[in-house]
This record gives structure tokens, C-alpha cells and sequence, in this order.
């Protein structure tokens, strides 16, 4: 059985080191801080802020506290808060440990593309092509095939790069895969799942 | 030095023009210079240039001028939720240059600080590099960015004292400072307005020197995505 | 008679604009405080002030409150503290008005040499450099000889230059000159010096 | 995520090597990390290269490690009040690369941000121009400065949380933030550690995730400027 969502995540907080601060994305990724255990692990939000929170309880909102999402968020016991060139100065200074979260494509050279289908609608990268050009580890958490289930690891990518060789490991419904010299290294398969399983949902080469 | 003004209205008189820069404080409707962009609305000022990284809602924050078709331009990093926007954009009625979010952020404090152009790796061998110049630093690729200074800075804190010393709240602080630095002017809407030694001087987060008028008043602050959990859950 | 230091630094605090923030260096410079009258003026220390109030009381210094000289200040109501990146920010993109200055020699370009004498102890250039190249106005303030009775005011400086073509106007204890194209002009004349006297005291141009 | 050290010898253990580069904080003798400094005289480890806008006093701060030879080359602004540094420097004892104050601040800053190397014009036209590449922008010239990535920054703060959160007290700020942002690793002295959840997270000057280890104690904190005015003056 591959896994599901939930699993993903789940997959994906175990690629993060106790007492880190680490910067999720948006979907799968988001789930991620539900499955980090013991691991002191402290969530950066890009708009300015380390210590993210959980969402407040009903009728607790607070407009001035928001998330890179937009979604009202709350403030933990280590939270500090600072203006987004200060933000982007410790993402693009390496500072945050790692960085998970969705992709489009991945390609076997660890090229990354998340942003932007051309001839539909163009939203804007936010932080996303700052984020994969500067924290230490960028950890994408996808499905290994699109909706017509075509491989989403590539040997490159189609679409607008995000990035250029970016990609450190990939989490998917099938397994994790590490960008290595020549292509994409088998990490662990998912339970049930057999090698040639995933070798034949691969387009880019695996080595 | 009286940097306070009764209205916004008042604070923008004789500082706007056809064709000008404007670089915007706000993190989607979080922090944004509310007052202040309805104040433009209603100078029917045009053909805008706007730095911001976002370009507000439908009806809401900068979606208000983009109505008006005021803007003829905005230099951005994520422009999603503004259907208008949209329309406009594939419509070819408005250009839209995207600026990853942190090298906006970075452009804005550099054209603040004097600084003209910095290399970043942000956006190497994707479309952003395209007619930027590259350079090799120890072996790896920059691209050299330019510092943002506009003609106008119109920006959101929470608090100020009358010299413009002024502090934000949580994540509204986010564009803000660095948005006040790069403009050859600046005007600041605050909710409150302090005597000046109220502050505590070692947590002032924008001094007043960046701050050249200055008003107060109420604001709506939209929440954009309200997201919450039930008690049971605690 | 030629101006005296008081008389040197109260002319040059009629150079300052009312509301403005300006940084005052060592020496004469510092005594401007002492005459800027009723104007608003916020003074700058480069170590990372706006508002720098006067000496403390004896028994009430603070060694976390220095000013740029080392010397133990205090702060004013509208005070606000930062570091030095955010100082040197503000500083070389023009938001300080005015920077009242020292100098060794001026040459008739606008070049400022204040930091080195060669062969002789080197102290550094502390936050003068950047001043001279990043302040809306640069007002020097200095005798208009050496003790040889040699102009300081010279057809190009003989010193490892602090800025190139930078002063806009010099404060001399015989007047005041403005750096003009084609060198400098006579603005005032300090009361009994005649303007005969004043070009025999100076080697640049005088146009 | 324990950063808390006993001691300041404790604190640099596995950090120091001979030849390393070391970041420092403080401005003349305010805010410096007096105790860290100490650990480094006692750690014997040599041939040092230390960014620091001065070079502290003959038998205080910096100037320790000068008088024990530790140290190769400074990177500094402003090198006066110590003598030992100044023979050392005649005899060619010791290199010594002077940085405008601004500069030295902003290659920090810069190197902890990421960004390779920024154009400024201060220095233009002077020695300090001398070997670096030179750009127009919009018809001036500017300089490429390089931002410094050091071994291990050094700084002293007021106080910290358990985390690292830190806040510093008035003008010993200085290049405190800025020195800890561009350490590989960075080790802060503070007066007083306090619990996380005590300082307001809209005050907190430098984030715990800039600061990799910490130590509480006493600082001398001596005056190099001592200047009064009296009582009957006010």
C-alpha cells in the first residue's frame, strides 16, 4: 500500500533534527509539525516570525498574527517576531535547517519546479524560490505521479524552475528518494511497495 | 518637527504625481496601509508603479486602486486571491514584474541603505536570472539585484510617538521597515499616536528618522483566512 | 578677527535645518550642540543612537551608553537604539541631513582628507568614510591653516583622501566657502577678516 | 535544544582551531564579550583572524589577545587606544585590514544573510577602493564589498532566554546582531538568562536561531571615556 497524506508527513518529520528551526510549506507539508514527537523542533513562518503555533480557538483570531498562508496562527513561549528582510536574511543565510514542502516536478539533477504552469493562471512564487536557494536541506513531500499518472520525477523538468539542483530528498506515496551523483537513489520503499513498483512509476533514472 | 497630520488625505498633500513609485507596507491585508490607500484612491492619482508583495483582495487593500485602475504596474512576489488582478494582467492591461519575496524585501532595504545592487543565489538558472547580470563568488552562481527607492513609502505600525518612532505588532511588522526605508518620503498610519519618551528606546523597531508624516486612525484589519480550532482540541 | 572655536561651531549650527538629524564628529564639530538654539534637531551617534542627549551627572554614567567618541552620554525623550548595520544604513542612504566634520585638508573638488597622515600612527577611519559618502550634506569645520601657517584649503590634498568631491561647505575661522564648479566660493566672511586676507590664506581656487 | 554552557571555556569547546576567523561584537570597550575573550587567552589557540570594529585597550578586551600573540590579522575600522596593537602592526607583527565602519557592519550583516557581495560608495576614490571592482548604477560609481562568514562569532547581550532569544541595552548593540549573524557558529554572553516566555516576542533584537550557545555571567564592563557634566550644569 503506498502511503497516504498522513503517512507522508509523518515520513517527512522524521528528516527533522531535534532542535532545529524548520520551514513547512503549504499542504502535506503543513501536517508535518503533527508527527515531530519529542523533537524540539521550532517552525519559522516567512513573514516574519519563529514559534509558530497552533490555529487559535474559536473567537481568539488575531489579524496581526498570521501565517505565510495568511491563516490566523498562534505565538508559542520562544516566539520572536521581525521584518521580512531579517526573515529572508536567515533563510537565505542558511540558517534554517530544512525546508519541506510540495512540488509539481522534481528532476533527477535535483531541479525543482513548484510555482507556475504556463498559460494558467500565474499566482507568484512567494518565498519558495528563496527558501529552496538558501536553507540547508530542501526535503519535497509530493505524490510520485500526477493525476494521469505520469512520473513527477523527471530526468528534467518541464515546467519553470523554482530552482536549479536544489533538492536534497524526495518523500512520495511510494518511498524516499535522494538526489545523488547520475540521478535519484531508492532511500526506502513504502510498505508493500516493491522496487520495480516504483522504478516503473520513475521517469527520471534511478541509481 | 510636527510630523503629525489630521487626515491621510492631509499627510499625502503635494507629495503624489502620474506615474510615481510607491513601495507598500503588508504581508497579504496583514499590516497593510489601509487609510492610506484609500486616501489614493480618492486623489485619482494614476498610472502607479506599486512595490508590495502582495496585491490585496477583491475590493480590499490595494485590490481598491487596482479597481480604479490606478496601477499601472506592481513588482511583486504573490498575487493570487485578486480575480481583478487577473483580468487585468492576461488582459495585458497591467504589468506585473514577479521579485522572489525575499529579494523584495532585500531590494527595499538595500535601495534604503544606500546599497545599489547585491548578489543573491535566489532564483539562479530559473526565469528571475533572465537579463540579470551573474557573477562567481568561491564557485558559486549569484545574480546581482537592484535596490528598490521610490518616490513614496506608505506604510502600517502599530504605535508611534510624535518624532514617528514607531513599533509594530506580531506579524504585521513583516514589510513594513524595510518598505519606510526605501522611500524618498514616507507616510505612516498608525492606530496610536504616543508622547514621545512613552516608547522604550531599546524596542523601537523603526526609528522616526525613516518616518516623515504621520497619522492616526481606525482600522478594519481583514482577516484573510480565518483558520481556528475548537477548545475540545486543547 | 578671525573666528574663534565657539564662533566656528555657532556658525556652523546655523547650518542645520530645523527638524532634521544630523551627526556631529569630534572636536569643534561637538560643540555645535551647544548652539543649534530653538531648532529640533536629532542628533546621530554612529554607534547606534538617534537622540543623543548631553554628559550624564557624575555618578550616573552607563558604560552601555557611549556615543562614537566612547564617551559616556545620556539619552533625550525621543531615543531610539539599533546596530550598526541599521546605523550605517541610514547613514549611507541619505536619510542624516547633515554631518559637521574635521578635516585636515579640503581641496578645491569637494576631496576630504581626515583619517591618515602616512608615517604617522593610523587610527582608522572609523565611520567617516562612510558619512562623507552617504549624508545629505557635508559641512567641514577646521582652521583655514595648519600651525605652518599652510592652507588647509588646497588645489588637490596631499593625504590619503576619507571622500572624493564630498564637502559642500567649509567652515574656516576666517569664513565660510561653498564648494562650487571651478572651485570654491566666498560665502561670508568672518567679521574683520577681508576677502584679500582670506585668499592669501588659501591655495584653492577661489572662483 | 539545551544551549546553555557552564562556563565560557565550556562554551567554546570543539570551536577553536589555530588560523580560525573569528567575529566579534562591541564598539570600543561597550558590549564586548569579555568573558568569551578570556576563554579564548586561556584556549592558547593562535593565529587568529578577527573581525572586530576596534581592537579593545592595552590589557582589556581584544588587546588581551594581542599581548599574548594570538592574533594575525585584524579587520577593524578604528584601531586607536592600544599601543601594544600599534607596535605589534609597525614592527609587521601583525596584519591589519581597515574596513570603514559601515562597510565592516554591512559585510557582516551580509555574509549572515546570504549575499556575497554589495555595492557601496563609501570608500570611492580612496585607498580602500584600491584592488576592488568598481560598477556604475544610474551614472555613479560604486565598489563591490564582500560579506564575511567567519569560524565563530563572539557576542555579549543584556539578556537571553533559554533559547537564544536575546535582547541587548541601549548602545551595546552595536555589531553584536550583525556579528552574530555571520558566525558558522555563534556563542553569546548575556548578564542574565531568563525563561522562554519571558521577553516580549516583538522586543527580541536578535532570534535564539542566530545564537548556538550560550553563557550567563559577570561583566567588568569598564568605561573608556568617562565623561560627566556637573550637577549644578542642569
Amino acid at each position: 500500500m503506498p502511503w497516504n497524506r498522513e503517512q507522508m508527513a509523518a515520513r517527512a518529520a522524521d528528516e527533522l533534527q531535534d532542535g532545529t528551526y524548520v520551514n513547512l510549506g503549504i499542504g502535506i507539508p503543513t501536517l508535518v509539525a503533527n508527527y515531530t514527537g519529542d523533537k524540539d523542533i521550532t517552525l519559522q513562518s516567512e513573514n516574519g516570525m519563529l514559534g509558530m503555533g497552533p490555529f487559535p480557538f474559536e473567537g481568539e483570531e488575531d489579524p496581526d498574527l498570521i501565517n505565510a498562508g495568511k491563516q490566523t496562527i498562534t505565538e508559542v513561549d520562544r516566539t520572536s517576531y521581525f521584518d521580512s528582510a531579517t526573515s529572508f536574511g536567515m533563510i537565505r543565510g542558511g540558517k534554517i535547517a530544512a525546508a519541506v514542502l510540495g512540488a509539481m516536478e522534481v528532476a533527477e539533477n535535483g531541479d525543482l519546479a513548484n510555482w507556475m504552469i504556463p498559460g494558467k493562471l500565474v499566482k507568484g512564487m512567494g518565498g519558495a524560490m528563496d527558501l529552496v536557494a538558501g536553507v540547508g536541506r530542501v526535503i519535497v513531500v509530493m505524490d510520485h505521479q500526477n493525476k494521469k499518472g505520469e512520473s513527477k520525477l523527471l530526468k528534467s523538468c518541464t515546467l519553470p524552475l523554482t530552482g536549479k539542483g536544489v533538492v536534497d530528498r524526495i518523500i512520495t506515496n511510494l518511498g524516499v528518494l535522494d538526489v545523488v551523483a547520475g540521478g535519484l537513489a531508492i532511500v526506502e520503499l513504502a510498505e508493500g511497495v516493491t522496487e520495480q513498483e516504483l522504478r516503473d512509476a520513475t521517469e527520471a533514472a534511478i541509481v | 518637527m510636527n510630523k503629525i497630520h489630521a487626515t491621510a488625505t492631509e499627510a499625502l498633500d503635494g507629495l503624489l504625481f502620474d506615474g510615481m513609485q510607491i513601495a507598500a507596507g503588508g504581508f497579504g491585508l496583514c499590516g497593510i496601509p489601509e487609510l492610506l490607500i484609500d486616501a489614493l484612491v480618492e486623489s485619482g492619482v494614476k498610472d502607479l508603479s506599486i512595490a508590495s508583495n502582495n496585491a490585496g483582495v477583491d475590493g480590499f487593500g490595494l485590490g481598491k486602486l487596482l479597481e480604479t485602475r490606478q496601477v499601472k504596474k506592481m513588482l511583486s512576489s504573490y498575487v493570487g486571491e485578486n480575480a481583478e488582478f487577473m483580468r487585468q494582467y492576461l488582459a495585458g492591461e497591467l504589468e506585473l514584474e514577479f521579485n522572489p519575496q525575499g529579494t523584495l524585501a532585500e531590494r527595499m532595504r538595500s535601495g534604503g541603505c544606500g546599497i545599489p545592487g547585491f548578489y543573491t543565489k535566489t532564483g539562479v538558472g530559473t526565469v528571475i536570472a533572465e537579463g540579470k547580470e551573474e557573477k562567481e563568488f568561491d564557485g558559486q552562481t549569484y545574480i546581482l539585484e537592484r535596490g528598490i527607492v521610490a518616490d513614496l513609502a506608505i506604510v502600517k505600525a502599530w504605535k508611534a510617538d510624535d518624532t514617528g518612532n514607531a513599533v509594530f505588532r506580531k506579524t504585521a511588522r513583516n514589510f513594513n521597515p524595510v518598505a519606510a526605508m526605501c522611500g524618498k518620503v514616507c507616510v505612516m498610519e498608525v492606530e496610536e499616536i504616543v508622547p514621545s519618551g512613552s516608547l522604550d528606546p531599546d524596542s523601537i523597531h523603526l526609528p522616526g528618522i525613516y518616518v516623515h508624516r504621520l497619522i492616526q486612525g481606525t482600522h478594519e484589519k481583514r482577516i484573510e483566512q480565518r483558520t481556528t480550532r475548537k477548545q475540545e482540541e486543547a
